[in-house]
């Protein structure tokens, strides 16, 4: 199972954290951010939002980008800035 | 060139950060600072009780990286100074201090103006501010997006 | 509205001017310093031992109010110090110390700087830098009035 | 005899003050100017430059401008700047 991180509104919905098993060859960030929002109704409101974005290894990507298994995923909501 | 990049949880001095950048500074005449202070009210006049910042470890060092990497890049200054304090904040206290030196004032201010800029919309922070009537998410504002437009011709 | 304006003979601590300016203060977000420090290198890279800055009491302390009281009418600050050296000045001590608090940065970066280009051109200072082939009178450069003529359709 | 006060270039070569007999009715700086540079060739070479500028009770002026003996009279190179 990898762990996937949540930040911002992403977080304070879901909590820091949840856990997806990828397959080894990984998955597009669209397929994750699918399975991870077909949970619960809860999980679908906080990820499926336009401005809820991804990274893979602390890079921000698009939803083409392929995440592994043994790489850092995450999904946040946009930065508040410093 | 010296840049010195800093992501804090405890309390951030701006005048103790200051005293540190001016020690045994000769060659340089120009020193600006940025001291960014957690309001006591929001932008809609609103009580702030506490002000929270989370970030992602890792990440949010290496956007503040990035950002100050750019500056010294862009401007003609010899040393950077970027501190960030993460976690919870109250009123009057210091969130973000830049600092930057240069032979020439103009590209001080402008290497300062320039960091903080790209800090309020590019810096991967999540911040909320907590007040009588609940918690909220603050975004950039249209004003922030404005201001970093200024800089775009070199801006990624 | 606080103007602090003040020519002192004494050493400028730029860190315990900002800690002043900070104290207490958690309506405003932005505080904007400019510290000029006394260069060890003149303009022609020549070594300077001491600088100079004469003065002439009254006309002097009133050019640096008016620079003061014009960036107050110009910008939406809150409050701003400006705090000028006179006498012998050895090269790494600081000359001048402006700080600006802002509601909002940009007021507080312009205003800054406005009152720096118009200090820089318009104070009633004679400026003098010494070193081992002699002194000689230092004048504002042709950078010093590009910069103020920047806010020229206010400045007198 | 009102004294007056010199800066910058000016009190380098003249030192910090000169004095100059005033009538009641008051003289144009030019001819203040005139009468001080009259006096020796250092004084004329201080005083007789373009960049060198009155002020009368702390204001700057223009050689038109009238100066009595009870006002304070200056003479100064150009300004530094801070």
């Amino acid at each position: 199972m990898t762990r996937i991180l949540y930040f911002g509104r992403v977080g304070e919905r879901l909590g820091p954290d949840g856990r997806l098993e990828l397959p080894v060859g990984g998955l597009a960030v669209r397929e994750i951010r699918r399975r991870l929002a077909a949970r619960d109704e809860v999980a679908a409101d906080a990820l499926l939002r336009p401005d809820v974005r991804a990274s893979v290894d602390l890079v921000v990507v698009g939803e083409d980008a392929l995440a592994r298994p043994d790489q850092e995923i995450a999904f946040f909501s946009l930065f508040s800035g410093g | 060139m010296a840049l010195d990049v800093r992501l804090i949880r405890t309390p951030l001095s701006a005048p103790a950060e200051l005293e540190a950048f001016l020690a045994g500074r000769a060659a340089e005449g120009a020193v600006v600072t940025f001291t960014g202070l957690a309001r006591g009210l929001g932008k809609d006049g609103s009580i702030v009780q506490a002000l929270t910042l989370d970030w992602y470890p890792g990440m949010t060092e290496r956007s503040m990286q990035d950002i100050a990497e750019a500056a010294a890049e862009r401007f003609a200054v010899t040393d950077l100074v970027v501190v960030h304090r993460g976690g919870d904040i109250i009123p009057g206290e210091t969130i973000v201090f830049v600092a930057a030196a240069a032979a020439h004032r103009r590209a001080a201010f402008e290497a300062a103006d320039y960091i903080m800029d790209r800090l309020k919309t590019e810096a991967a922070f999540w911040k909320r501010e907590a007040g009588p009537s609940g918690a909220r998410w603050i975004e950039p504002v249209e004003e922030d997006r404005a201001a970093l437009a200024r800089w775009k011709d070199e801006t990624p």
